[in-house]
């Protein structure tokens, strides 16, 4: 199992170093590319569990697809540059400490808590099952996110639009 | 998972090969900057204005339709390779939820946001 | 009855009694000696040349160097006037530049040549001067046309440079007005050929007269 | 109020905010040294200032300098495209105030010369319209060299009829400077079907195809009045419905001889201007084969030989002339004072009138479009800036 | 119109205009060649109004200008009326050390670059010109080139 | 590798999404800590499903997921909104909506 | 004017997914690029094999000597200096008893605009041009060329048709002028810059 | 040869021939392109210009590499790297032979999609870091662009992976053993042209290469780079639509089916994938270019709904046929 402990650990180190740099880096453009390397490592994340289905759907929709449109957003609303792409930040005591206690307070949940340490076995071809399993057992969800996303992006087009 | 670590090996080959290849070439080419040559091309006149401004609406709608159909892309593939158990159902399944998205198309054809100004 | 020719002194010796010589000769640009590489890499190829047999490793890495330099020139695309019409002939099929694999590139940062092809005008040569010292190093400029040269039959106007090589430095002149395919790439060809003899110490081979 | 907003520019609520944007002077489409300061709101080019004068060769006060005899040859370097038609009009001014007369056999030559110039410079503009519309790494560069391939064509005949290939000095006050050389009558009809059926294939090639019709169809459109009061001439101004060539209307040289017709589209857009010039191609093509069949014998100039440089002299006065160029009215404004060299030559170019269109048409395109005004626009700069 | 109706109705509307003489005594521009007309300079633009509009003379050639030493210099301009082939070249004389004109911009928007041509290389400055720049030269640049006090080979430090 | 360091992993990066949000100024800024942090969810989400050889969780993923686009989608619309009306995205100025 | 050749385009749909249209343009366009993939390139191999020059071929300068002496055909009559219009040639004449000779002759091959009008005026045929272009060099001072030089490229290269005298005739003067084209060259000479010009009308 | 040797071994080989490929794919365009234009193309550099890609790769690393003072360093000095991984990274799943490839993964066409997609990232960045409006213009073009292209290009690749019925690419190939897709009445054709269309538009080649388009941004994204990271950008572009090509022909052509021996499989995948290539460069060269709007609206208004008309129909087909597929 070492194997799966080094990548656990690089990934490990890659997704908090990236969010930390999301979160601090002065230049928003700088924190979109920190962003998609944090979720390029929660993809890598996803591998290690044998989700590799969610992982390829990671690169595509959140790497690929997300970090699209965050900058998009940005182009279209601020400048790219110099002091208005910069952002300050304020109360950073305040999250500091709130962000803090929280993660105190999940950890040592987490840590009273005795779980589980093996994997139990699991069906090889995952994307079939999870197609399966959509289409039958979640049929209705299924078609529910359809309505939802399809609100989303009709509203999103409304807001978005240009008012002429 | 074994066909990963091949993967991820290769990750790492082609990131040493970049890395490497521009370190080679960081010792062989040589380096004269001055400050014309280090200013940004603009056919010869100097640039004035900045490069990074605003963009106008467009550009973001267009992803925004792309993200919500790339979202519909991902239930393609595991509906793809179920199929053959699922039978006609399936294909039904299917075809009402790309035709509630088909209806954000639609909308989207309407406003004209597939002209992109 | 056959005539047996003069044997030419090269360059002429009476030419400083032209203005235009004249001026070219406290006016024209040279090339800045050596390619500036880290002192590194300065060091280690000296001990390489400085060890015993190891002038044959440097030399022969030059020679492949310098084959490569030449075997892939890429001209900028810069026209300015009518040569560069005859330019783009020389581009085109019938003459094919792309045969001696060089490929035309529309960005200065991507060449290793600027073809100045035409009249440079005293509103241009800011700009052109900009071009130039925006590609990368090494680099090297052609002189295509009497314009460039000279100013060419321009040479008596006030608004035009009398000769590119004011400007930038030049290696290889072209005459003729234009100078047709032909004459380009034979410039091109001698060009080559003084890449072929670049230093590592990037000092431009010595002029070689032609005795025709 | 914070820091944040210190540095805020205030922006007009509408738009998005502004980019300035230099085309030129070294830019793959400026087609010589032509700068476009372009504002851009996103990719919409909102105003444009054209910045010309990068090849400013003095050729106005280098013509008072040189005689007659000698300026035809520099005359060829305004329009270095159409060196012949340039060449043609300050020909013509000369004889006008001398009332000299022209063999009939060099006005033929004249003729030919001028009508295969057209169609070369054509080919040219062609093939780099494309070369802009298509870009240099694709299907534009086919067409680009295609073009350029069926132009060393004549290329070749003029080189065979006059020796150089692209400034030639052929014309002179009085007529002619060369005679045909043997073969060459038959060369030319040979070469004239070449490119003719040539032409045949670029039309296939573009004009069925939609990706290019939208590209130039509704694009750039130059109104009737707007062409005329700008003076905009050529095909610029057959594109916008006006019948007007100079060919036709004054009927200079031998052009009242020979049958064709003048094309004139009504749209005003790229597309029309590309449909005139296609019409021209073969019109220009129809022009040399009749010349051709009825070319007399006689002598190509009425003056003697040239032999030394003042042998030109005309009396004192002034004439326009003008000619219809590849890219429109070339003029020709001479004033004489009797010596051997002008007082003043005023030189009309058409690519100077007609790039004055650009700042009224452009606003409201796409930078893509930009490309395509301009390439169909067709300037040469050594005749905008002279 | 033709030339000759042309030349009638110039003379009945602005006497005071010259038609068909040149500057150089001898009558010029050959048979069928332009109807110059030479008006004094305050009825300029009026005349070019009549041009345009009487005489439809839309088609704008060229403007320019002839520097006469010390006789002054005199603006030519040429408008065609393209559909009936009416040629007109107007002149104005400006008079010795004039260097101001009206602006033909307001009837011809081609009259723009050729204008600020015409003031690059003459310096004639043409009131109610809405963007007088040099065009052709740098705007830092000294002198009027084609005038005839200005030598052709006018040294331009550091260039040349 | 047991499920404890996945959760805990997990939590980290929630919690300096939480962080990102708390501090960020920019809404922008923002919208990437709330990325940051359903990111993290999912994290949680298919680490349980796994551990528990359960594929409804690596479904429910997928839902989450395209949820989490589609709600980045609007968010970023409104953004957009915003800034056309009041000419800033930072969220100070965005008091206003609150009252 | 036959209306086949006036055709103004009728339009056809110029919507962007037209797909069979598009696609026929497609196929169209597609064909006529593998039609020119089977053509003959047109490329000369220039280095290896150079294009048949024609025999007016306007290339670099050069002076002559005489046939049947093996003196210099130049007489140094400046004709050729006060003719060119950028003023490259330079000559100084050099007063001999039975004919004068070119003391110095220098032409600035950088400024030359190759325009054959010092070709033209030559009353001896002594400046010429040759078929060739190929003198690229390093250094411009190269490109001065001086009466050795001159004449060392009269040998190298062929020559083209082109002189003098044969350009004249072929201009077919009218018939009086002939007798002053075959005047002694000198008097023109001595008469210099602003000299006899035959007036114009 | 101990377990562990293979996983090292098999990408540092594929690297290496990647390498190789892309270089020599470029002087097969170049002669090829140069036929199509009545040329020769590169000739003297070596025989009939062989050695003419050496040249030039030596050349670009013995080139100046110039940082614009303007330029975000960074993310300027990163975006070559970031751009090359994904155009590299998809070779990573292709099976070149039953059993010879790096990795044949499970979810290997899906693998390919969602990595090519990541191409964005390193252009925008390449774009961004410029700090140069012609760069920046290009980049906005080129994501919007590349990601208008990518459904449509996911729709057309599922075609065959919907007929096949598994996404891991050497299943996909070995059902084709009877019959290639392309053969595959209707549907496969049309989704080889929709393939086709889309690799065109999503590698960003002539007619869809607005985010190059000299004519209007000189060079685009990359007109500040030179020297080695222009070498990069360039061999990931090459690589990228090589790898299409690659996918092109194990979607549609059988991938290694073809007569002969069983050595010579990876053999007629390689030629059939260079036949790939051919085509797209023969598009390539054959058109005018496109206008940024027209290119969305081809994709969003007739591609993309056709790819997903065309994958409903045949999934119809498919079960309508019964399990049996093919
Ligand atoms: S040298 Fe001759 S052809 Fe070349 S730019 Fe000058 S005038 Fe034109
Ligand atoms: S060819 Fe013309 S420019 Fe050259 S030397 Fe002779 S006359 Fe002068
Ligand atoms: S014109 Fe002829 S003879 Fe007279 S100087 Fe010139 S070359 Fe000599």
């Amino acid at each position: 199992m070492t194997g799966e402990a080094l990548a656990f650990w690089g990934l490990a180190v890659i997704l908090v170093g990236s969010a930390l740099a999301v979160v601090l880096t002065k230049n928003l453009f700088h924190a979109v590319l920190w962003l998609a390397l944090a979720l390029t490592g929660t993809a890598g994340v996803f591998l290690l569990l044998d989700a590799e289905f969610l992982a390829a759907v990671q690169l595509l929709l959140y790497a690929g697809g997300i970090v699209t449109i965050v900058v998009f957003a940005i182009v279209v609303t601020e400048r790219l540059v110099g002091e208005r792409i910069s952002q300050t930040s304020r109360r950073i005591a305040a999250g500091a400490i709130v962000a803090a206690g929280i993660l105190a307070a999940v950890v040592s949940a987490v840590m009273e808590r005795p779980l589980a340490l093996e994997r139990p076995p699991m069906e090889s071809d995952l994307t079939q099952i999870i197609g399966e399993t959509v289409m039958t057992r979640f049929v209705l969800p299924f078609e529910l996110l359809a309505v939802l996303m399809l609100a989303g992006l009709m509203g999103a087009i409304y807001f978005a639009r240009p008012d002429d | 998972m074994t066909g990963y670590y091949s993967v991820a090996v290769f990750l790492g080959m082609i990131i040493a090969f970049a890395v490497v290849s521009l370190a080679v070439a960081r010792v062989l080419s040589p380096s004269r900057p001055y400050a014309s040559k280090l200013e940004s091309y603009e056919c010869g006149s100097i640039p004035f204005g900045d490069a990074w401004v605003q963009f106008p609406v467009g550009f973001y709608l267009v992803a925004l339709l792309f993200i919500v159909f790339d979202a519909l892309a991902v239930f393609l593939f595991p509906w793809v390779l179920a199929l053959r158990g699922l039978g006609m159902p399936g294909v039904a399944t299917m075809v009402v939820f790309l035709s509630i998205l088909g209806l954000g198309w639609f909308y989207a054809y309407r406003e004209r946001i597939l002209e992109w100004q | 009855m056959a005539i047996k020719g003069p044997v030419p002194q090269i360059p002429v010796p009476v030419w400083r009694n032209f203005k235009d010589l004249q001026e070219w000769e406290t006016l024209h640009q040279t090339r800045p000696e050596g390619d500036k590489h880290s002192a590194l890499f300065e060091r280690v190829t000296e001990g390489i040349h400085g060890f015993p047999g190891g002038f044959l490793l440097t030399t022969a890495a030059d020679a492949f160097f310098n084959w490569a330099r030449k075997s892939s020139v890429w001209p900028v695309t810069f026209g300015l006037a009518c040569c560069a019409i005859e330019m783009m002939a020389t581009f085109a099929s019938r003459f094919d530049v792309e045969r001696l694999g060089m490929v035309p590139w529309a960005s200065p940062r991507h060449s290793d040549l600027m073809i100045v092809s035409g009249t440079v005008t005293i509103k241009m040569a800011p700009m052109l001067t900009r071009i130039y010292d925006q590609m990368p190093d090494p680099k090297w400029a052609v002189s295509m046309g009497s314009c460039a040269n000279s100013g060419g039959p321009f040479r008596h106007g006030y608004h035009v440079v009398k000769g590119v090589d004011r400007v930038i430095p030049v290696d290889v002149y072209v005459p003729g007005c234009p100078p047709p395919p032909e004459s380009l790439l034979n410039g091109l060809l001698l060009l080559q050929d003084q890449i072929s003899h670049f230093r590592r110490t990037g000092r431009r081979a010595t002029p070689n007269p032609k005795v025709d | 109020m914070t820091t944040a907003n210190a540095g805020r520019v205030e922006l007009d609520y509408a738009g998005s905010e502004r980019l300035t944007m230099n085309m030129g002077p070294q830019h793959p489409s400026a087609h010589g040294v032509f700068r476009a300061i372009l504002t851009l709101e996103g990719e919409t080019v909102v105003g444009i200032d054209a910045v010309i004068g990068y090849l400013h060769r003095c050729h106005e006060k280098l013509a008072e300098t040189l005689t007659y005899a000698q300026y035809p040859s520099i005359a060829s370097k305004t329009d270095y495209v159409a060196a012949m038609t340039s060449e043609f009009a300050y020909v013509r001014a000369a004889e006008t105030i001398g009332t000299i007369e022209v063999p009939k056999r060099a006005e033929y030559l004249r003729v030919i010369a001028a009508e295969l110039q057209r169609v070369a410079s054509h080919l040219l503009w062609l093939g780099t319209w494309c070369l802009d519309m298509g870009g240099a790494l694709g299907g534009g560069a086919t067409i680009f060299l295609y073009c350029i391939r069926e132009r060393e064509l004549i290329l070749d005949l003029f080189e065979s009829l006059v020796g150089a290939r692209l400034l030639y000095g052929f014309y002179q006050v009085g007529g002619v400077r060369y005679d045909l050389p043997a073969g060459w009558a038959d060369q030319c009809r040979t070469t004239v079907d070449l490119i003719e059926q040539r032409i045949g294939e670029y039309e296939r090639m573009l004009e069925d195809n939609p990706f290019f019709m939208v590209r130039t169809q509704g694009v750039g459109v130059i109104s009737r009045e707007l062409a005329q009061e700008l003076g905009i001439g050529g095909p610029l101004l057959r594109g916008s419905g006006v019948h007007h060539d100079l060919r036709r209307a004054d009927g200079y040289s031998s052009y009242r001889d020979f049958e064709f017709a003048v094309p004139v589209e009504t749209s005003g857009d790229c597309f029309a201007r590309y449909r005139v010039r296609m019409v021209e191609f073969r019109q220009a093509l129809r022009i040399v084969r009749q010349a051709l069949d009825r070319l007399p014998d006689g002598p190509i100039s009425s003056r003697p030989g040239l032999k030394s440089v003042a042998q030109v002299r005309i009396p004192k006065g002034e004439a326009y002339a003008r000619i219809e160029g590849a890219r429109g009215e070339v003029g020709c404004y001479l004033i004489s004072d009797g010596s051997a060299k002008p007082y003043r030559m005023k030189w009309r170019g058409a690519s100077f009138s007609n790039l004055a269109v650009l700042p009224h048409i452009i606003p409201g395109h796409k930078v893509a479009d930009v490309v395509a005004i301009m390439g169909s626009v067709d300037p040469v700069f050594g005749e905008v800036d002279r | 119109m033709t030339g000759e109706q042309a030349r009638a109705a110039i003379a009945e509307r602005y006497p005071a205009a010259t038609v068909d003489a040149s500057a150089l005594e001898r009558r010029s521009l050959g048979e069928g060649g332009p109807v110059t007309v030479t008006v004094p300079v305050d009825s300029w633009v009026e005349f070019a109004h009549f041009a345009k509009t009487t005489l439809g003379c839309r088609f704008f050639s060229f403007l320019s200008a002839v520097d006469w030493k010390d006789e002054g210099l005199e603006v030519v301009v040429k408008v065609d009326n393209v559909d009936t082939g009416l040629s007109l070249l107007m002149k104005t004389r400006l008079g010795p050390g004039v260097s101001a004109c009206p602006s033909l911009t307001m009837l011809y928007r081609g009259a723009d670059w050729m204008e600020r041509e015409c003031y690059d290389m003459f310096g004639i400055r043409f009131d109610g010109h809405p963007d007088l720049r040099r065009i052709l030269l740098g705007d830092d640049w000294v002198g009027h080139p084609l005038l005839k006090s200005y030598a052709v080979d006018t040294p331009h430090p550091p260039y040349r | 590798m047991g499920l404890q360091a996945y959760l805990i992993l997990a939590a980290v990066v929630f919690c300096i999404g939480l962080f990102g949000v708390i501090t960020r100024r920019n809404t922008i800024g923002i919208l990437l800590g709330i990325e940051l942090m359903l990111n993290s969810v999912n994290i949680n989400l298919v680490a349980f499903a796994r551990y528990s050889g359960d594929v409804t969780g690596m479904v429910f993923t997928v839902f989450t997921i395209c949820i989490t686009v589609t709600e980045a989608a609007l968010g970023l619309a409104i953004v957009i909104l915003l800034f056309r009306v009041r000419r800033t995205v930072t969220a100070d100025h965005l008091d206003l909506l609150k009252g | 004017m036959p209306a086949s050749e006036l055709r103004t385009y009728a339009g056809g749909t110029t919507s962007a997914t037209n797909v069979p249209v598009i696609v026929r343009a497609v196929l169209a366009a597609m064909r006529i690029t593998l039609r020119n993939l089977f053509r003959k390139p047109v490329t000369v191999h220039y280095p290896d094999k150079e294009r048949a020059y024609p025999d007016r071929y306007r290339g670099l300068l050069a002076l002559v000597y005489e046939q049947d002496t093996g003196e210099e055909a130049c007489i140094g009559c400046r004709l050729c200096e006060f003719v060119c219009p950028p003023a490259v040639i330079k000559v100084e004449m050099l007063k001999s008893e039975k004919r004068n000779y070119a003391k110095s002759f220098t032409l600035e091959l950088y400024a030359c605009e190759f325009c054959e009008l010092c070709v033209q005026v030559c009353p001896t045929d002594a400046i010429v041009m040759m078929k060739s272009f190929d003198m690229a060099t390093t250094d411009r001072r190269e490109l001065l060329l001086d009466k050795d030089r001159l004449h060392a490229i009269g040998q190298q290269f062929p020559q083209s048709w082109a002189t003098g005298n044969k350009l004249r005739d072929m201009q077919g003067p009218p018939k009086q002028a002939r007798a002053v084209e075959h005047a002694p060259a000198s008097a023109e000479a001595s008469a210099g810059k602003v000299s006899e010009g035959t007036a114009g009308a | 040869m101990p377990e562990w040797v293979t996983p090292l071994v098999a990408p540092f080989i594929l690297l290496n021939a990647v390498i190789g490929l892309v270089t020599y794919v470029t002087l097969l365009e170049r002669k090829f392109a140069a036929r199509m234009q009545s040329r020769i193309g590169p000739y003297r550099v070596g025989p009939h210009g062989l050695l003419q890609p050496i040249a030039d790769a030596i050349k670009l690393m013995m080139k100046e590499d110039v940082v614009p003072t303007a330029a975000d360093r960074p993310v300027y000095n990163l975006a070559p790297v970031v751009f090359l991984i994904p155009c590299m990274l998809i070779f990573a799943t292709i099976p070149f032979a039953p059993g010879l490839g790096v990795a044949d993964l499970n979810i290997g066409v899906l693998f390919f999609l969602a990595v090519s997609a990541m191409e964005i990232v390193g252009l925008f960045m390449a774009g961004w870091g410029s700090n140069n409006k012609y760069a920046l213009l290009s980049a906005m073009r080129a994501v919007n662009q590349v990601i208008s292209y990518d459904l449509p290009f996911i729709f057309a690749a599922l075609t065959p992976v919907l007929l096949a019925g598994s996404l891991r690419m050497s299943d996909i190939a070995a059902a084709q053993q009877g019959l290639w897709f392309i053969f595959y009445p209707v549907i496969g054709q049309l989704a080889f042209i929709a393939f086709i269309v889309a690799t065109v538009a999503s590698e960003n080649r002539a007619p869809f290469d607005i985010l190059e388009a000299e004519s209007e941004l000189v060079a685009g994204f990359r007109v500040e780079y030179s020297g080695m990271k222009f070498a990069i950008i360039q061999l990931g572009e090459y690589a990228h639509v090589i790898g299409a090509s690659f996918l092109g022909a194990l979607l549609f052509l059988g991938a290694w089916a073809g007569p002969g021996p069983e050595w010579a499989g990876p053999i007629w995948f390689l030629i059939k994938a260079m036949l790939v290539f051919l085509l797209i460069t023969w598009v390539r060269w054959s058109f005018v270019r496109i206008r940024v709007d027209q290119i969305l609206a081809l994709s969003w208004k007739a591609l993309m709904p056709a790819t997903l008309v065309l994958l409903i129909a045949t999934a119809v087909v498919v079960v309508w046929r019964g399990h049996a597929g093919v």
